[in-house]
C-alpha cells in the first residue's frame, strides 16, 4: 500500500490529521448555526409546548398542592427526586468528562467537549427546579437559604438537604463558568464571521476576545484551574446528593456504598447522554467530518468501562444488606427483585448491565451509530428507573410492616418529567443556532499539533508539545 | 374532604367569637376580622376560657355521663364525666363524635313539609304551620296514632308521648331500633325474666371475674354498655396481686373481643348456646369443683349429649371438658350471652341457656341489675320484634292513622326490606319524623319537625343496665340551638293544647316545667340537696343523680325451673344452594348506622379491617382463593330474601364457611357523608321478615348466603398495607419482638 | 439532640398492649382535640389517611391467627431521626418539655422527616383541610389548623401541657404529678394509655415503669430512644 | 502554544476593561434582583405606611389576602386602620381614669383580653354622658340588643398561640405591646407588631431556667 493511500486512510480515520483550511472549518461550523432548517420551528413548537406544560402543571400543583401527585403517606418522595438525581447525574458527568479528558489530553475529546458542557448547563438548570417543585410550600423555598431575617432563624446545617443545596448551587456556578470560558474564543470566531443579531450576541459573549498571547495564556490557565476544580468537586457533589438517602435510617437507603455508587451512575448516564447528543449532531448537522468513528469508538469504550464500574457498585449495594440479614433490609431487596418493583428492576438490569456488556465489546457495534444511539437511550431509561426504584420502592418498605406502601405516578409527575427532558433538548435546539457547537479552536489546535510523519515505509501520527 | 377550603371559611370562626380561632396553618390571615362580643354575657363565661357542662351521651342507650367543653359559645370537646359511676371519665369513640351530631352540615334548619313522599322536595314551613298540620293529623288519627321511638329517647319525652297516646286512646309508644335489635335487648331481658322473674337487661361484673366465657358478646365494641365494659376490661386484665382475667370468646368471627381473648373458639355459627349447655352438662357429669356449683349444675344442666354438640359446633370434646373444669374451678367465673345467639332459634331460651352457667357459678359472676330507681321516672323498654311485625301488618291494613317517628329509630333503614315497611308506610295518612337530619324514614315522611340534638336539649335518662348503681342522668343544653329547631317536648305540649282530650293530659306550660316536676320527685341521692332549686342545680351540675342502691344482684331463682332446652340451629336457606353462613355484626364506629353521618366515625379506621368510608365482606383466605376473589373485588351476596353487592376484604377473622358483613352503611339518605361519600351494603337486605321462635327478636343470625363474582373492582379505602401486615418474615419478626 | 439533665419535664406515655381493645376512642378524641381533618374516601384510597394516633392491627401465630393491636403515635424520641434532617428546623426538640415538636409555620414541606421516621407517624397535608360549615364551629381554637403542604404529627397535646403550666406558673406552684393528660389518654376506656412526667417520681408512669418486666420500646435498636413505653401482653394464672 | 497570533494593540485595553465592567455589572445586577425578590424584609419595606395617630382612619391599601399560595403573602408591617362601627376614642376613657382591665377584664385570667359587652358599656353609660353622639350610637345597639361589630386591630397570625395571662403575670403592662392606646383618638396597631424577632427580644431575656425561646411556647 502506497504512502498516499496510507495517508488517505489515516485522514479518513482521524480528524486531527485531516486538516482543512480554517475558512472551510469555520464554514462547516457556522453554516448550520446560521441555517434554520424546516424542522426547526416545529421542533421548537413541540418542545416549547412540553416545557410550557411543565410550568403550568407546576402552577396547578402550587395551587392545589401535592394532592395532585401520586404521593401517599408512606412514599413521600417520588419521581421528582428521581428526576433530580438523574438529571444532576447527567449534568455532573458532562462537565466531568470534558474536564477529565482535557486533563488526560485525550485528543478525540476536542470536537465534542462543548456538547458535554452544554449538557451540563441545561441538565443542572432542569434538575435544580425539581427539589423546589417537590416542596410542599414552594413559595417558601428561600427559607432554605442562610440569609439574615427578622425571625433570627437560620437553616439547619445538619440537614443533608442543605448540603445538597450548597453543593448543587456551587456546581451550577462552576460548570456554567467552565462552559462559558471554553466558549469565549469560538464566540469571538462567530462574532468575526457572522452578521446580524447573532453577531451582537456573540460580541457580548466574546468579552472583547482578540486572541492575544496574554488572553490565550489566561484562557489556558483558567481552563486548567476549572478542570481540576471540577474534577475535585464533581464526586463530592454527587456523593452529597447520595447523602440525601444514605444519611437516613430508612432500610435500603442507609448504605455506605451510596456515595461512589451514585457517582458511578452519574458518569454512566452522562457518557450515554453525550453519545446521544454527539450522534444527533453528527447526523443532523452533517458533521461527519468532526464526529467520526474514532469518537464514537472512544466514547463506546468509555461507556463500557463506566458500565462495568456501575455493575460493581450495584452488586456491592446488594451484598452489604445481604450479609447484614436485617429483615427489613432483606425485604427491600425482595420487594425490588420479586415484589412490587420487579418489572422496573429487571428492566433496569437488562438495559444497564446486560445489553452494554454483551454489545460494547465489539468495535463494529461501537462505531455503528444506530446501535450506539439505541444502547445509550436504553441506558438513560435504565438509569432513570434505577433512581425511581431507589426512591420509591425502597421507601415503600418501612420498619413497621403495617405501613408499607406503593407509589404510582400520576399525570402531574409524568408531565413535569417529560417537560424537564424537553427543556434540555429545547436548550440544545435553540443554542445550536446561537453559538458554535464545535470547540473549533481546539480542533484547529489539534490539527496544528498532530501531523503525519514518515518513518521508513510507514506513516506515524506524531504530536508536538 | 380533600377539597380545598377557602381560608375565609375558617375565618368565620374567628369572627364568630371574641378569640380569633387558630387557623390557616401558615398563611397570614386576612387583614381584619369582625368581632362579635356578647350583648349580655353569661356570667360564668370568660372569653377564651372553656366552660364545662355536664350532660348525658345519647349516641347509644347506655347513658354514659359526659362533660362538654364550651368555648365562646361553641362546643369544642366532649369528655367522659369523671364523677359518673358508669364510665368513670372515659368515653367511647361514638360518644366523642357527638359533636358532629350537633354541627352536622346536613342538619335541617327548620320544619319542612314534603308534598310528594320520597320526592325529597322539602319546602320550609313555619313552626305554627307545622304544629297546626300535626295537630289536625293527630286529631284525625285519634286512637290509630302510633309513636315509634328510638331507645335513646329522653325519659321525659317518652313520658309525654305516653301521656299523649294514652289520652288519645292509642297504643303506647313503640321503642325499637336496629341497635337494640342487633344487641338482642328484648331477648336478653326476657331471658332474665324467665330465669329470675324480673325483666331487666343483664349487667355483668367483668371487673371482678377471673374467667369470662363470652358467647359471641361484643361487649368491647358495640353491645349494651360498651364504655363501662371497656373500663371493666382494664381492671379485668390487671386484677390486684398481679392476677389477670382469662377471657374465652366463642364466636365464628374475630372482633376486638376475640382479638383480646386468651382463647378464641371459632365455633360453628349458631351453636353458642348449645356449647353453653354442653359445658353445664360436663360440669354436672364431671363433678369437679365446689360442691354447691356441682349441685346447681346437676339441677340445671339439661340432658344434652356433649359429644354430639362438640361434633355440631366443631369444638373438640376435650376442649369442652377443659373449659368446663376451668369454669367451675375458677374463683369468679362468668358467662356472657352475646347478641349473635339472640338472632335465631328461640332467642330467649338460648340467652337463658348461657345465663344458666351463671346460675351454676353462683351469685359472684351473676348478672347484676336493678329496677327503675324512682317513681315517675320512665326508661325506654325495647319492644319485642313481634310487636313491630304486627304494627307493619296494621299499617298495611290501613289501621294506622298517623305515624310519628322520633330519633334514630329509622325503621325504613333498620327493618329488613322483606318486611315491606316502606310499602306499608304508603297506607299511613300522616307520617312525621322528628329527626334533626333527613334519614331514610324522613324521606317517606310528610312532615319533618327537626328536634334538637342532645347537646341542645333538656332531658333525663334512667341508666339501664345500671350495674347495681341506680342512676338518673341529666341532659341539659350546652350551647344555644343552632337552627330554628324546636324540642319535640315543646311541640307535643303545643299540639296537645289544641286537642281537648290531650290538653287535659298535658297541662304543663313547657317541657322544662314538666321535666323539673319529674325530677322533683327524685328521692334523696348521694348529693345532699336541700330544697328543689338546689337539688335541680346539683342534678345539672353533676350530670347525674345517684340513688341509694336498689336490689343489687338478681338473686338465684328459688324454685327449680324447667331446664332450658335449645334446639339445634336451623338456618334459613338450603345448604346446597347457599353454602355460606352470613354473620352480621355492628362495627365499633358505625354501630347500627348512627355513626355513618359523622366523618369522625365513618372516616376513622375499623379496628379489624382498618377500612374507612367502606364496609366489606370479610372472607377467609382459603375461601377467597376458592372463590377466586381478592381485595376489592365486588361480589354479589345472595340470601333467600335479597342480595347485596359488596367488595371483598380477605381477612382471617372469620371461619372458612362464614362471611361477615358489618351493619351501618348502605344509606340512601342521612346527609352527604353517609349518603354520598360512604359506600357499603346494608346487610339487613339479606335478612328475612321472620322473628325467632320466642318472637322477641328478628331472625337475623341464621341466614345462609351464596357468593357470586361480578367482575367489577373497587379501590379499598384501607389503612393497612395488606402485603405488609399479613405473614412475611418481617411481620413475624416484628410480632415476635413487640406483640 | 436532647439532654435530659436540663429538661424540666420528660413527658412519657405508657401503652398497655394487654388492655388496648382497639376501640378507636383515642383516634376520634385526637381528631376532636387537635383539629385533625378527616380525609375523604378518594384520599384514603390513595393511602393518605390522616390520624395522628392509629391502631395498627397485626396477626400473630398460625391460622386461626390472633389479631393484635398496637397503638402507634409519634414516639417523641429523645434522639429523633426526623430532627436533624429538617433543613429549616421545623422539626425541633424542646429542651424544657423534652418533646419532639413540629413547627407548622416553619415547615416548607420537604417531607424528609417522614422518610426518616421509622414509625411513619408524620402526616402530610396533601390538600387543605375541608370542614364544611358548621363543622368549623367545633375546631379547637387552641390548636392551629394546618393548611396544605405542611407536615403534622402528634404533639402530646402540647396545648394542654402549656395550659396546665401557665396555670401552675401564674399560681406560683409546680406542676402536679398527673395534672396534664392528653385527649387520647383521657378517653381510653380500659386505661391502656397512661401519660405523665418521668422526671417526677410521683407520676403514674414513673410508678408503672418502676422495674416493669413487660416494658419495651418499639424499634429501640435504632437508637431513637422513644418516649413511649409499651407493656407487652401478660400471662394469665388461670390454668387451661 | 496557541493557534493564530496577532500583535497587541494598546487601545484594546479600554475595550477589555469596559467589557469586563459590562460583565461584572450585569452579574451583580442579577444577583441583587434575586436578593431583593427573596427577602421578606425587602417586601415589608414596600408595605403601606400607617397614618400616624390622629390622622383620620383610612382603609386605603388594605390588601386582600391573595389566597393564592405561591406568592409570599403580603404582610404589611403597619396595617392601615379599618373603620370601627363606633369611632371609639380610648383616650376619652383612659384620661378619665378608667383602667384597661375594667373593660378588657379577661386579660388576667384568660388567653384573650376580651371585648366588653354592650351590657357592660351601658352599665355606666346609662347614666354617664348619655347624650354624647357616640354614646347614642352605643345606646342604639343596646336598644336593638345587637352586638357591636368591632373590628379587631391587634391580631396575630393564626399559628401564633398567644395568651395574655402569663404576660400580665410576668408584670408586663398593656402599653408594652399595644402602644399607648390610652392616648389614642383612633386606635392604631403598635408599629413593631407581628414581628417574631420583636417577641424574641423580650423572650430570650427571661429569668426562667430555660429561655422562653422554644418554638412550642407560641407555635402549636
Amino acid at each position: 500500500m502506497g504512502l498516499d493511500q496510507q495517508a488517505q486512510l489515516e485522514r479518513e480515520r482521524h480528524l486531527l490529521v485531516d486538516a482543512r483550511p480554517g475558512r472551510e472549518l469555520n464554514a462547516m461550523v457556522l453554516e448550520p448555526m446560521m441555517r434554520i432548517g424546516r424542522a426547526f420551528w416545529p421542533a421548537v413548537g413541540v418542545l416549547g409546548f412540553l416545557v410550557l406544560a411543565w410550568w403550568v402543571t407546576w402552577g396547578f400543583q402550587m395551587w392545589w398542592n401535592l394532592g395532585i401527585t401520586g404521593l401517599n403517606r408512606v412514599v413521600m418522595w417520588s419521581l421528582y427526586i428521581a428526576n433530580y438525581v438523574y438529571l444532576i447525574g447527567i449534568a455532573e458527568a458532562g462537565t466531568f468528562i470534558a474536564a477529565a479528558l482535557r486533563l488526560l489530553d485525550i485528543d478525540w475529546r476536542r470536537p465534542i467537549s462543548r456538547i458535554a458542557e452544554l449538557l451540563t448547563v441545561f441538565c443542572i438548570f432542569a434538575s435544580a427546579l425539581f427539589p423546589l417543585a417537590h416542596l410542599g410550600r414552594t413559595w417558601k423555598f428561600y427559607w432554605l437559604l442562610p440569609y439574615p431575617n427578622e425571625r433570627q432563624l437560620w437553616p439547619n446545617f445538619h440537614s443533608a438537604l442543605i448540603w445538597d443545596l450548597t453543593a448543587t448551587l456551587s456546581y451550577l456556578a462552576m460548570s456554567t463558568l467552565f462552559f462559558y470560558i471554553d466558549l469565549i474564543p469560538d464566540a469571538a470566531l462567530a462574532r468575526d464571521h457572522v452578521r446580524g443579531w447573532r453577531r451582537t450576541l456573540n460580541n457580548w459573549l466574546a468579552l472583547g476576545w482578540r486572541g492575544t498571547e496574554r488572553q490565550w495564556r489566561l484562557l489556558k490557565v483558567a481552563q486548567l484551574i476549572f478542570s481540576i476544580g471540577i474534577l475535585l468537586i464533581m464526586p463530592s457533589v454527587h456523593t452529597i446528593v447520595s447523602y440525601d438517602f444514605a444519611m437516613t435510617i430508612q432500610p435500603g437507603w442507609h448504605s455506605t456504598v451510596f456515595g461512589p455508587y451514585f457517582v458511578a451512575g452519574a458518569i454512566y448516564s452522562g457518557v450515554a447522554a453525550i453519545i446521544i447528543a454527539a450522534i444527533l449532531f453528527q447526523r443532523l448537522n452533517h458533521w461527519g467530518y468532526f464526529i467520526r468513528d474514532e469518537h464514537l469508538n472512544g466514547l463506546g469504550i468509555f461507556l463500557l468501562l463506566t458500565s462495568l464500574v456501575w455493575d460493581y457498585f450495584f452488586f456491592q449495594d446488594f451484598i452489604v444488606p445481604w450479609y447484614g440479614q436485617v429483615p427489613t433490609e432483606k425485604q427491600v431487596l425482595l420487594t425490588m427483585m420479586a415484589g412490587r418493583g420487579q418489572l422496573a428492576f429487571w428492566l433496569m438490569i437488562t438495559t444497564n448491565a446486560i445489553i452494554p456488556f454483551f454489545t460494547l465489546w465489539w468495535r463494529r457495534v461501537r462505531t455503528w451509530w444506530p446501535a450506539m444511539l439505541a444502547i445509550s437511550i436504553l441506558i438513560q431509561l435504565g438509569l432513570l428507573l434505577e433512581r425511581y426504584i431507589i426512591v420509591t420502592i425502597d421507601l415503600g418498605v418501612r420498619e413497621l410492616p403495617f405501613n408499607w406502601g406503593l407509589y404510582q405516578p400520576r399525570a402531574a409527575e409524568l408531565i413535569m418529567s417529560t417537560g424537564a427532558v424537553a427543556f434540555v433538548v429545547l436548550g440544545f435546539v435553540v443554542f445550536s443556532k446561537l453559538i458554535p457547537f464545535v470547540v473549533l479552536y481546539e480542533v484547529k489546535e489539534g490539527q496544528f499539533l498532530v501531523q503525519l510523519n514518515r518513518i521508513g515505509k510507514g506513516l506515524i501520527r506524531s504530536k508536538m508539545e | 374532604m380533600g377539597r380545598r377550603i377557602g381560608r375565609r371559611d375558617l375565618l368565620k370562626i374567628g369572627a364568630a367569637s371574641a378569640v380569633a380561632a387558630a387557623l390557616g396553618g401558615c398563611e397570614f390571615p386576612r387583614p381584619w376580622v369582625q368581632l362579635e362580643p356578647y350583648v349580655r354575657p353569661p356570667e360564668e363565661q370568660v372569653a377564651g376560657v372553656g366552660t364545662w357542662y355536664a350532660s348525658t351521651c345519647r349516641q347509644c342507650p347506655a347513658g354514659c355521663g359526659i362533660i362538654v367543653r364550651v368555648l365562646n359559645g361553641r362546643a369544642v370537646k366532649i369528655e367522659g364525666n369523671p364523677q359518673h359511676p358508669l364510665n368513670e371519665g372515659k368515653l367511647c369513640p361514638r360518644g366523642q363524635a357527638g359533636l358532629q351530631d350537633l354541627y352536622n352540615p346536613d342538619r335541617l334548619q327548620g320544619p319542612v313539609r314534603q308534598a310528594v313522599r320520597g320526592s325529597r322536595q322539602y319546602q320550609a314551613i313555619s313552626w305554627e304551620q307545622a304544629i297546626t298540620d300535626l295537630r289536625t293529623g293527630l286529631a284525625q288519627a285519634g286512637s290509630s296514632l302510633v309513636v315509634w321511638a328510638d331507645c335513646t329517647i329522653s325519659g321525659h319525652l317518652l313520658d309525654l308521648f305516653e301521656r299523649l297516646t294514652a289520652a288519645l286512646g292509642a297504643p303506647p309508644p313503640l321503642v325499637f331500633d336496629l341497635y337494640t335489635a342487633l344487641s338482642g335487648y328484648a331477648a336478653l331481658s326476657s331471658a332474665d325474666a324467665l330465669l329470675f322473674g324480673r325483666a331487666a337487661l343483664p349487667a355483668y361484673g367483668v371487673e371482678e371475674a377471673d374467667v369470662v366465657l363470652s358467647f359471641g358478646a361484643g361487649f368491647l365494641s358495640t353491645w349494651l354498655s360498651t364504655t363501662h365494659y371497656g373500663v371493666a376490661f382494664g381492671s379485668f386484665r390487671q386484677r390486684p396481686l398481679g392476677q389477670r382475667g382469662y377471657l374465652v370468646q366463642f364466636e365464628p368471627r374475630s372482633g376486638p373481643e376475640a382479638a383480646k381473648a386468651d382463647l378464641w373458639v371459632r365455633l360453628h355459627p349458631g351453636t353458642e348456646a348449645l356449647v353453653a349447655q354442653a359445658l353445664a352438662r360436663l360440669i354436672a357429669d364431671a363433678g369437679e369443683g365446689p360442691p354447691d356449683r356441682v349441685a346447681r349444675a346437676r339441677a340445671w344442666a339439661p340432658a344434652v349429649d356433649p359429644a354430639a354438640i362438640s361434633a355440631m359446633s366443631g369444638v373438640p370434646l376435650e376442649d369442652l371438658r377443659r373449659l368446663a373444669s376451668t369454669f367451675v374451678t375458677a374463683g369468679r367465673p362468668l358467662a356472657i350471652p352475646g347478641a349473635a345467639l339472640t338472632g335465631h332459634g328461640d332467642a330467649v331460651a338460648q340467652a337463658a341457656a348461657v345465663q344458666v352457667l351463671n346460675v351454676i357459678a353462683g351469685a359472684a359472676g351473676l348478672g347484676i341489675s336493678s329496677g327503675p330507681p324512682a317513681e315517675g321516672l320512665l326508661t325506654a323498654v325495647v319492644a319485642p320484634y313481634g310487636r313491630v311485625q304486627r304494627l307493619v301488618e296494621r299499617m298495611r291494613a290501613g289501621q294506622v292513622g298517623a305515624l310519628l317517628v322520633w330519633g334514630a329509630a329509622n325503621p325504613a333503614y333498620a327493618l329488613p326490606p322483606a318486611l315491606g315497611f316502606v310499602d306499608a308506610l304508603k297506607q299511613v295518612p300522616l307520617v312525621v319524623s322528628f329527626r334533626p337530619i333527613v334519614d331514610e324514614t324522613a324521606v317517606w315522611a310528610d312532615l319533618v319537625l327537626p328536634d334538637r340534638t342532645y347537646l341542645e336539649a333538656w332531658g333525663y335518662d334512667v341508666v339501664e343496665p345500671s350495674f347495681g348503681m341506680p342512676l338518673v342522668d341529666s341532659q341539659q343544653p350546652v350551647v344555644q340551638p343552632l337552627y330554628n329547631t324546636r324540642a319535640t317536648g315543646e311541640v307535643l305540649l303545643e299540639v296537645a293544647r289544641g286537642i281537648p282530650v290531650a290538653a287535659a293530659a298535658l297541662p304543663w306550660p313547657d317541657e322544662l316545667a314538666f321535666l323539673r316536676e319529674r325530677i322533683a320527685a327524685l328521692p334523696a341521692g348521694v348529693f345532699n340537696g336541700a330544697g328543689e332549686e338546689v337539688r335541680w342545680a346539683r342534678f345539672l351540675q353533676h350530670g347525674f343523680w345517684q340513688l341509694a342502691p336498689g336490689p343489687a344482684a338478681l338473686e338465684a331463682p328459688q324454685a327449680r325451673l324447667q331446664p332450658v332446652m335449645v334446639p339445634a340451629p336451623s338456618f334459613q336457606g338450603a345448604a346446597g344452594e347457599f353454602p355460606f353462613f352470613l354473620y352480621i355484626y355492628m362495627p365499633v364506629l358505625l354501630s347500627d348506622g348512627r355513626g355513618a353521618d359523622k366523618p369522625w366515625l365513618v372516616g376513622s379506621p375499623d379496628p379489624m379491617t382498618t377500612l374507612m368510608w367502606q364496609t366489606c365482606a370479610e372472607i377467609e383466605t382459603n375461601t377467597a382463593i376458592k372463590l377466586g376473589v381478592t381485595y376489592g373485588d365486588i361480589v354479589r351476596i345472595t340470601s333467600p330474601y335479597g342480595e347485596v353487592e359488596v367488595p371483598v376484604y380477605v381477612l382471617n377473622s372469620v371461619r372458612p364457611d362464614t362471611i361477615a358483613i358489618a351493619a351501618g352503611l348502605g344509606h340512601s339518605a342521612l346527609g352527604r357523608f353517609a349518603g354520598e361519600e360512604a359506600e357499603g351494603p346494608n346487610p339487613m337486605a339479606l335478612v328475612g321478615a321472620g322473628a325467632d321462635a320466642s318472637g322477641a327478636s328478628m331472625a337475623w343470625a341464621n341466614i345462609r348466603v351464596r357468593v357470586a363474582r361480578t367482575g367489577r373492582r373497587v379501590a379499598l379505602a384501607k389503612f393497612e398495607d395488606t402485603r405488609g401486615s399479613y405473614g412475611g418474615f418481617v411481620n413475624q419478626a416484628f410480632a415476635d419482638q413487640y406483640l | 439532640m436532647a439532654d435530659a439533665t436540663q429538661a424540666e419535664h420528660k413527658w412519657t406515655m405508657v401503652v398497655d398492649l394487654d388492655k388496648c381493645t382497639g376501640c378507636q376512642a383515642c383516634v376520634v378524641a385526637c381528631h376532636a382535640e387537635n383539629n385533625v381533618p378527616i380525609r375523604n374516601k378518594s384520599e384514603v384510597q390513595a393511602n393518605r389517611a390522616q390520624h395522628w394516633i392509629r391502631i395498627e392491627r397485626y396477626w400473630v401465630g398460625d391460622p386461626p391467627a390472633k389479631a393484635r393491636f398496637l397503638p402507634m403515635l409519634c414516639q417523641h424520641c429523645n434522639r429523633a431521626p426526623c430532627e436533624p434532617v429538617c433543613p429549616v428546623y421545623a422539626s425541633v426538640h424542646s429542651q424544657r418539655e423534652h418533646l419532639n415538636l413540629q413547627v407548622y409555620n416553619r415547615c416548607v414541606g420537604t417531607r424528609y422527616c417522614n422518610n426518616n421516621c421509622p414509625y411513619v407517624v408524620r402526616y402530610f397535608n396533601f390538600y387543605d383541610p375541608y370542614f364544611p360549615a358548621p363543622l368549623t364551629e367545633q375546631l379547637n381554637p387552641d390548636v392551629t389548623v394546618r393548611t396544605a403542604g405542611i407536615m403534622e404529627k402528634c404533639t402530646f397535646c402540647i396545648q394542654r401541657i402549656n395550659r396546665a403550666e401557665q396555670q401552675a406558673r401564674t399560681e406560683g406552684r409546680d406542676l402536679g404529678p398527673d395534672e396534664v393528660i392528653p385527649a387520647c389518654v383521657q378517653t381510653c376506656p380500659p386505661s391502656a394509655l397512661l401519660f405523665g412526667d418521668l422526671l417526677n417520681p410521683e407520676s403514674r408512669v414513673s410508678k408503672v415503669l418502676a422495674d416493669n418486666q413487660r416494658a419495651l420500646r418499639v424499634l429501640e435498636h435504632l437508637g431513637t430512644e422513644p418516649a413511649i413505653y409499651y407493656l407487652k401482653g401478660g400471662k394469665s394464672y388461670v390454668r387451661f | 502554544m496557541a493557534w493564530g497570533r496577532e500583535r497587541e494593540e494598546p487601545q484594546r485595553h479600554i475595550m477589555r476593561i469596559s467589557s469586563r465592567l459590562r460583565f461584572l455589572v450585569s452579574g451583580a445586577a442579577i444577583l441583587g434582583l434575586l436578593w431583593v425578590g427573596s427577602s421578606p424584609r425587602a417586601r415589608t419595606l414596600l408595605a403601606v405606611p400607617t397614618p400616624s395617630p390622629g390622622q383620620p382612619p383610612t382603609i386605603a391599601g388594605v390588601s386582600p389576602n391573595p389566597g393564592f399560595p405561591p406568592t409570599v403573602p403580603f404582610v404589611p408591617t403597619r396595617p392601615p386602620v379599618p373603620p370601627q362601627p363606633v369611632p371609639f376614642p380610648h383616650v376619652a376613657m383612659v384620661s378619665r381614669g378608667v383602667p384597661c382591665l375594667f373593660c378588657h377584664s379577661g386579660a388576667t385570667t384568660s388567653p384573650a383580653a376580651g371585648i366588653p359587652s354592650v351590657y357592660q358599656c351601658m352599665g355606666c353609660h346609662l347614666v354617664i354622658a348619655r347624650d354624647s353622639p357616640l354614646i347614642r350610637q352605643v345606646q342604639a345597639y343596646w336598644e336593638a340588643q345587637q352586638p357591636i361589630p368591632w373590628v379587631r386591630i391587634y391580631r396575630l397570625p393564626g399559628f401564633v398561640q398567644f395568651s395574655h395571662r402569663p404576660h400580665l403575670a410576668a408584670g408586663l403592662n398593656c402599653e408594652a405591646c399595644h402602644g399607648d392606646v390610652g392616648q389614642m383618638e383612633v386606635t392604631v396597631p403598635y408599629p413593631a407588631y407581628k414581628q417574631m424577632g420583636w417577641c424574641l427580644e423580650c423572650h430570650e431575656h427571661q429569668p426562667n431556667p430555660l429561655p422562653l425561646t422554644e418554638c412550642q411556647i407560641c407555635h402549636y
